[in-house]
């Protein structure tokens, strides 16, 4: 299992420099299937030995004892994140081939790709803050590349907005990791809480603080958002999909984990307020929009508040809503950038004020926009709702009551915004210049396959919410068992 | 904790944070730069004493070698975003031959759509209201 | 660019025309090109290898060996000429990774946890007893990076020719 | 069960149809009408006539309580037959009705989907249940109310009932969360046996009310039924005479048994119902669309529904059942009838339809009946219901609730005698000019007007057996409410119900039939504007928020940024307090000296106006910062800053040798002295927080175990080299990684620009 866990993101590092070294595009497609594939079984392999086995895998790196090597941990929260990761990466991979687009020719999107995978899996499974950071680092930097990859004013513009706030929020994390150290003796996350829980109010306060502003940003929770709508929609759709789905989802993340293993239980009423007005600020934003990838884009700010609000709430049956919410919605999202992606190949306009009729032209396609959409509004039967009904089951059950009616309403401005979506460019005429004699799937064929599979994968989360929701059930008590992470990475 | 590494700190924090609010992606780059030592100083004197290089075999209490590996590695992080930062600079220049960002053009416009909106509704009930 | 077939048309300062120029391009040939890049690859060696006991490492010699090229980029030539032949930077990129990955996957084949350093005793004659660590080539990976890593700034953002580096791996 | 085989069938072929069977939606068609028919018999043979309701459950989500639980009880049976049967007859309509329409297929795949959800409302045992087939069945009303998608009233109609009814269901999931939470079971029957109380199942019951209201198109959100119109007839006569708009009753019905004790519940159920039926009333009696009357006629029957089953009397349950079939019946015949009319005339106005009397001579007499009944004239079923209706309300023992229930009942059915009149003398007067011809096949006309004659006969059938329908209603009844008990016969004997009554039909024929064909006032509701109001200033609010927030600006998000970054140190310092300067410890002259010079470097780099010279300056800092390293102990810390910083130089001198040796002037986006006074607001707050920080270590550093491993384990002397090759290699590894991405980051925006520079120039050189 070591062996596994270590392949997880060293495999993906492997291509990516083997990907420099052999060049060729054909070469470097290989690279990229076979090594994230791989990384996806060992992954999965990890995951299956962590929900039968109730087994937590500590990889340390070097041979050294826990207490100071750098390790790798996979709890069960972890080891889903990380399968769930790579299936979307992996499947967007099949997209961006498909896409034919200027990014994914050069020499060098696969070699970046590839890094950026290896950072995400990193971030999931450091059990040290300072690697942490350089995960983060790592997924950044290759963000970066991929943002500008093609380097078109508008990229140059957003990625500006983009990489300067990221670096901003770099700089603050390692001011916080540092001052953590300087406070604590130590970055490992299994001897931190210990120590944390042993200093003075303000201190802890204030290094709380500071590490949740460095994930604030990169979650982008209100009001450390505002570059999230503005940088994202110059992406290649391929691109903003994956940094849709999962880098937002990373930063999620490490607020659970610092929520719940650095400073467990602290300032949670802070946290709901912000979840609250990260809900309505991300969906009032959506609603003013007409163009499709700003609307996703402001889309994911204010989803980012439902799972910033569950975490808020705190307790087993919270952070398990909160899970499941985190995972259900890295297809959602993702699918939703990849059906618009499709759109913008196919109609060459990413605003629904230039493209109508796509209803008429594919039903299926249509399909393939509305099942993840109503998802992302909560409606019933789709994972979305179960997600939803989880977060507002759990606020009621802790009374925050002005928090469960953001939720609710911000709910149906979701829907709003999507049927702005749907009746603008899913409904009407078809437009003249629009080739009717070839379906746009089989246009684009690759590309929709992968979003197809995306689409089933959320619509497979619907269907087994049940042990799904268990396991978040499980991996919740696990995160929520504090003692228990340090012993396992400790001995 | 040594004086003036602290005081030190706190002018290069200042410093590289107002250069990260000019719109100048030149200056933006020196905050980078500038906040980056920042860190390092901060880092190195709050989370060490002052005493002798970690090399076993010297004299002397030897002082922390963590803070300095892991500035070790933030100094090279922090030259990789550098150079990054100063490419982009460049490439906007070689673009718009101005070396400022501008601000969002679909945001700015999210104002003036408002009034236009606003009248599109009342033209939507004139034509409810004829037949 | 130069092309692989002309390897002396080095200079790209406009062409040494003016007398002066040429001889303080011999000038800069001998003293750069011969002397100084060979002292500072072997400092840059003897950093690098020396690091593991005293101040150095990998780090430090690639980037004295950068520093180099630097000089090289200053005085007027563009330094991949040279080392073109044996390696693209951008291949030494990735063979410098992959040194680095390949000591930290090396241990998983063993059994072993990623990373975990093996230290060898070698009897050289004359020199007596070698101590060799595993992470000595982990320390020499990171050199070929930043080796790398210098060239490609260098000869993107440096360049001043209509040919930029880089552009005949686009498929 | 087997009925939720045929639910999910009709999802099935709903969906194969819609997506798969495009250029055949016959073969989609002709499968739901099976399904259809296997839904009926399944229903026929599991519910009727057994003594324990048949019962399913379907695990979902069980950890949340989330599992769907079905029942077929006598309710259960009743409704799905009605959904089903309707179903059935109004797809063989649509067969005709569609004829060369290229949406069939679409109508065919939400209509049987849309069919399904209604299915699993009506046999939902459950509050959640019912919930999910409740959204499910607003998401296929969208599609079908904007089925024809080109006309801009469809699409917006279609919009305002999906954001109604979805409004309304956000309502009813809140509400099954405060009943999860607060009485632990969402099951009708435990609800009802529980019979609970308390502010939290207050604040449920008016989230299920509203949900209700929503859905069954009550006051004040009746606005968005009548807009539905604008979807094709099948569509309107199924949805809105006995499926869609009925699953609020559904709700009311399952719900008021446990609930309906309440006095809150009682006053809001009567006050909406008695206003719904008034304002849907006098709204149908002023239209010259015949399904615009039509549709507010639903409206204002739905608001005698919602009183019937939202009183919950015993009696009067009993008549909310019956008159929830009859409204069915006749209503559907209704819409369909009005529908053959405008397919095969082309007009749906109220003044032309007697023209229709000469061409469709049956569907006509169809719709004639059909009126009747509605207007509740004897021997109709109509009557029958409403009579028991009055009687119910008569005899409830509910106060000054019934007393209002009565008035406004009485008043609502003087308006529904007025319009059914009215429709009446639209239908059997004199046409003013003949009609136009027939264009739809002979088979088509009978498939178009059978429904419409079934309709009818229905509803005169089950008028003239009033007593067995009568005792066949009985066992709907009492599995929603165990007392619930009542009988239905044609001819009553004189009381006061039919004294009242006959004074109803008496004033309302003569409101109606004095009433003008052609009424003036057409457009856009009332409803409708605050609908659309409501949405645009929404929208408004939306975009002046944002345009407030999402400046734009990077300047100004990065201020933000530091602004709360800054907060968050600050409230640690206050929280603790400012730290005392005791754990200074004493610096070299030499390195206050550098310490000094270095701040004048980063000072001077933000004021100095020349890029190089800003550039080298950053270079001072860092050469400076490196001796500082070397007299702190760190000479590989300063070895590497060194050198980076000499390469930090030659790359800014690389980058900036394009643009002028000024810094153009700065734009000023805030007051300098704000960014001033935040810039020194972090300088200070930094290194206090710092200090503090570092005041409160009390536990030691993991680097003793560096130390002392470094030689022995890790065979180097150089603690810091070997952590970073060994101890803490992983970092370096990453750290080679970014600066190897970088690197290629770099390159690639060179490459960019070169290439476009060359396609420009290789552009203007042709």
């Amino acid at each position: 299992m070591t062996t596994l866990l270590s392949l997880v993101v060293l495999l993906p590092l492997i291509g990516a420099a083997t990907a420099l070294v052999f060049r060729p595009r054909p070469v470097q497609r290989t690279l990229s299937f076979v090594t994230l594939g791989t990384s996806l079984v060992a992954a999965t392999s990890v995951l299956v030995d962590a929900w039968s086995n109730d087994a937590m895998h500590v990889v340390r790196m070097g041979g050294w004892p826990g207490s100071f090597a750098i390790t790798f941990v996979a709890d069960r929260l972890a080891s889903v994140m990380v399968v769930i990761a790579l299936t979307v990466t992996l499947l967007v991979l099949v997209y961006s081939v498909g896409q034919k687009s200027a990014g994914e020719r050069s020499a060098f999107y696969h070699p970046v790709y590839m890094v950026m995978s290896a950072g995400i899996s990193q971030a999931f499974l450091a059990g040290d803050l300072f690697n942490l950071f350089v995960a983060f680092e790592i997924l950044l930097m290759a963000s970066y590349v991929l943002l500008t990859l093609e380097g078109s004013d508008a990229q140059i513009r957003a990625g500006t907005t983009y990489v300067v706030l990221n670096v901003i929020e770099s700089m603050v994390l390692v001011t916080a990791v540092g001052l953590i150290f300087a406070a604590t003796g130590t970055v490992s996350m299994a001897e931190l809480p210990a120590r944390l829980a042993a200093l003075p109010d303000g201190t802890r306060i204030g290094l709380q603080l500071l590490l949740l502003v460095a994930f604030g940003i990169k979650a982008a929770v209100f009001p450390l958002f505002f570059w999230l709508p503005d940088s994202y929609p110059t992406a290649p759709s391929s691109v903003s999909a994956v940094f849709a789905g999962l880098l937002t989802k990373v930063g999620v993340y490490c607020l659970i984990r610092t929520q719940t293993l650095l400073f467990p239980g602290e300032l949670n009423d802070l946290i709901v307020v912000v979840g609250a007005l990260t809900m309505a600020l991300g969906v009032l934003g959506a609603i003013s929009h007409t163009d499709m990838k700003r609307i996703l884009s402001f889309h994911i700010v204010s989803q980012i508040g439902y799972m910033v609000f569950g975490l808020g709430i705190g307790g087993t049956a919270a952070i398990a809503a909160t899970i499941f919410y985190l995972i259900h919605h890295i297809p959602v999202k993702t699918s939703l950038f990849l059906v618009e992606g499709i759109i913008e190949r196919d109609s060459g306009s990413s605003s629904f004020d230039a493209v109508s009729g796509l209803a008429r032209r594919s039903p299926a396609f249509a399909a393939m926009f509305l099942v993840p959409a109503l998802s992302l509004a909560g409606l019933p039967p789709l994972s979305g709702f179960l997600a939803k009904f989880a977060i507002v089951r759990a606020g009621v059950d802790s009374e925050q009551w002005v928090a469960v009616a953001v939720a609710l309403a911000v709910s149906l401005l979701t829907l709003v915004s999507m049927t702005k979506i749907w009746v603008g460019a899913f409904w009407g005429d078809v437009e003249p210049a629009a080739s009717v004699g070839v379906g746009i799937l089989r246009r684009h064929a690759l590309m929709s396959m992968a979003t197809a599979l995306v689409v089933v994968l959320s619509l497979a989360i619907a269907v087994g919410a049940g042990p799904l929701y268990d396991f978040a059930n499980k991996a919740a008590e696990q995160i929520l068992d504090v003692a228990g992470y340090v012993t396992a990475v400790k001995s | 904790m040594s004086f003036s590494l602290l005081i030190l700190t706190g002018v290069l924090f200042a410093a590289g944070s107002y250069l990260l609010m000019e719109r100048s992606l030149t200056r933006i780059a020196l905050g980078v730069g500038v906040l980056g030592n920042g860190v390092n100083v901060l880092i190195v004197a709050a989370g060490s004493s002052p005493a002798e290089a970690p090399i076993i075999g010297r004299v002397g209490e030897l002082t922390d070698p963590l803070p300095q590996a892991l500035v070790l590695t933030a100094i090279v992080i922090g030259f990789a975003l550098l150079s990054f930062v100063l490419a982009l600079a460049w490439r906007n220049w070689t673009i718009t031959e101005n070396d400022e960002v501008e601000d969002d053009v679909e945001d700015r416009l999210i104002t003036r759509r408002d009034s236009s909106s606003a009248k599109s509704t009342d033209e939507r009930h004139r034509e409810d209201v004829s037949p | 660019m130069t092309s692989p077939e002309h390897p002396k048309d080095v200079s790209n300062s406009g062409g040494a025309r003016n007398p002066s120029d040429i001889v303080r391009s011999a000038i800069f040939d001998e003293l750069v090109d011969r002397w100084l890049s060979k002292v500072a690859v072997l400092v840059a060696i003897y950093v690098t290898f020396r690091g593991h006991n005293a101040p150095g490492g990998g780090f430090a010699g690639g980037l004295i060996v950068g520093g180099v090229f630097v000089l090289q980029y200053l005085t007027g030539r563009e330094p991949h000429v040279r080392f073109r032949t044996i390696l693209h930077p951008t291949r030494l990129l990735g063979f410098g990774l992959l040194l680095a990955l390949g000591t930290t996957v090396t241990p998983l084949f063993v059994g072993a946890t990623p990373l975990e350093s093996h230290i060898w005793k070698l009897d050289v004659p004359l020199i007596g007893e070698v101590k060799i660590v595993s992470s000595m080539f982990f320390d020499l990976g990171v050199f070929f990076v930043v080796v790398a890593v210098v060239l490609m700034i260098l000869l993107s953002l440096g360049t001043r020719q209509s040919t930029v580096f880089g552009d005949e791996d686009i498929a | 069960m087997a009925l939720l085989v045929a639910v999910l069938g009709l999802f099935l072929v709903g969906v194969a149809t819609a997506v798969g069977l495009r250029r055949r939606p016959l073969v989609g068609a002709f499968a739901g009408l099976a399904v259809f028919l296997a839904g009926v018999a399944a229903t026929v043979v599991e519910g009727v006539g057994v003594d324990e309701a048949p019962t399913a459950t379907v695990k979902w989500l069980s950890a949340l309580g989330l599992d769907l639980h079905f029942s077929l009880d006598g309710f259960g049976v009743l409704m799905s037959l009605i959904v089903l049967v309707l179903g059935f007859a109004v797809l063989t309509y649509a067969i005709a009705y569609f004829e060369h329409d290229e949406t069939f297929a679409r109508f065919v795949g939400v209509f049987l989907a849309f069919a399904g959800s209604m299915t699993g409302v009506v046999i939902a045992s459950d509050l959640f249940t019912m919930f999910v087939f409740w959204e499910l069945t607003s998401i296929c009303s969208f599609l079908l109310i904007g089925l024809n998608d080109k006309s801009e009233s469809a699409r917006q109609a279609a919009v305002r009932a999906l954001l109604t009814t979805g409004a309304g269901g956000l309502c009813l999931l809140g509400a099954v969360a405060l009943l999860q939470v607060d009485v632990g079971t969402t099951r009708f029957t435990d609800l009802v046996a529980l019979q609970p109380t308390g502010t939290l199942v207050d604040a449920a019951i008016v989230l299920i009310l509203l949900g209700a209201f929503t859905k069954s198109a009550q006051f004040p959100f009746h606005f968005w039924l009548p807009g539905a119109m604008a979807a094709p007839t099948p569509v309107s006569a199924y949805l809105h005479s006995a499926t869609m708009v009925k699953a609020g009753i559904v709700l009311l019905a399952r719900t008021s048994p446990a609930f309906g004790e309440s006095a809150f519940w009682q006053w809001w159920v009567v006050i909406a119902g008695c206003v719904t039926m008034l304002i849907g009333g006098w709204r149908a009696l002023r239209q010259n669309d015949a399904k615009l009357l039509l549709a507010h006629s639903t409206v204002s029957q739905l608001g005698l529904l919602t009183v019937l089953v939202g009183i919950g009397s015993p009696l009067a349950l009993y008549a909310g059942v019956a008159h929830l079939l009859a409204h069915a019946v006749f209503k559907v015949g209704l819409f369909l009838g009005v529908g053959v009319v405008d397919h095969e005339l082309e007009t749906r106005e109220v003044s032309r339809l007697a023209e229709a009397r000469t061409r469709l001579p049956l569907v006509t007499a169809s719709l004639v009946v059909a009126t009747l009944s509605m207007a509740g004239i004897i021997p109709f079923f109509g009557f029958v219901t409403k009579e028991k209706a009055l009687v119910a309300l008569l005899e409830a023992d509910l106060g000054n609730v019934a007393t209002i229930a009565l008035v406004g009942v009485v008043a609502g059915s003087v308006l529904s005698v007025a319009y059914s009149a009215r429709l009446l003398r639209a239908l059997v007067r004199r046409p003013l000019k003949v009609a136009a011809e027939h264009h739809t096949s002979r088979v088509g006309a009978i498939l178009l007007a059978r429904p419409v004659v079934e309709a009818a006969g229905f509803s005169l059938a089950f008028g003239l057996f009033a007593s067995f329908v009568g005792k066949v209603l009985v066992a709907p009844a009492l599995s929603l409410d165990a007392d619930a008990k009542g009988k239905l016969v044609l001819w009553p004997g004189i009381d006061d119900a039919l004294l009242i009554s006959a004074v109803v039909i008496i004033v309302g024929s003569f409101i109606g039939w004095r009433a003008p064909l052609t009424a003036t006032r057409t457009g856009g509701t009332r409803g409708e504007r605050t609908f659309d109001r409501i949405y645009d200033s929404t929208l408004g609010f939306a975009k002046r928020i944002t345009a407030a927030t999402q400046t734009g600006s990077l300047p100004m998000y990065v201020a933000v940024t530091a602004v709360v970054a800054t907060a968050a140190m600050l409230s640690g310092l206050l929280l603790d307090g400012f730290p005392s300067a005791a754990s200074f410890v004493d610096d070299s002259p030499m390195t206050v000296l550098v310490a000094l010079l270095v701040a004048v470097f980063a000072v001077a780099t933000v004021v100095v106006p020349l890029r190089f010279t800003a550039a080298l300056l950053l270079g001072g800092v860092g050469y400076g910062i490196a001796v500082l390293f070397v007299m702190r102990g760190a000479p590989d810390l300063a070895l590497t800053q060194l050198l980076v910083e000499t390469l930090t130089i030659v790359i800014f001198l690389l980058a900036l040798r394009v643009m002028p040796r000024r810094f153009a002037p700065a734009s000023q986006w805030v007051p300098k002295w704000a960014r001033a006074a935040v810039a020194a607001a972090i300088g200070v707050v930094v290194p206090c927080f710092a200090l503090l920080v570092r005041e409160s270590r009390e536990a030691p550093s993991v680097a003793a175990d560096y130390l002392t491993r470094s030689v022995d384990e890790a065979g180097g002397a150089n603690v810091v080299n070997v952590i970073l090759v060994d101890f803490r290699g992983f970092d370096t590894m990453g750290e080679i990684t970014v600066l190897a991405i970088a690197a290629l980051g770099v390159v690639n925006l060179v490459r960019v620009a070169e290439r476009q520079r060359r396609a420009k120039s290789a552009g203007s050189a042709k």
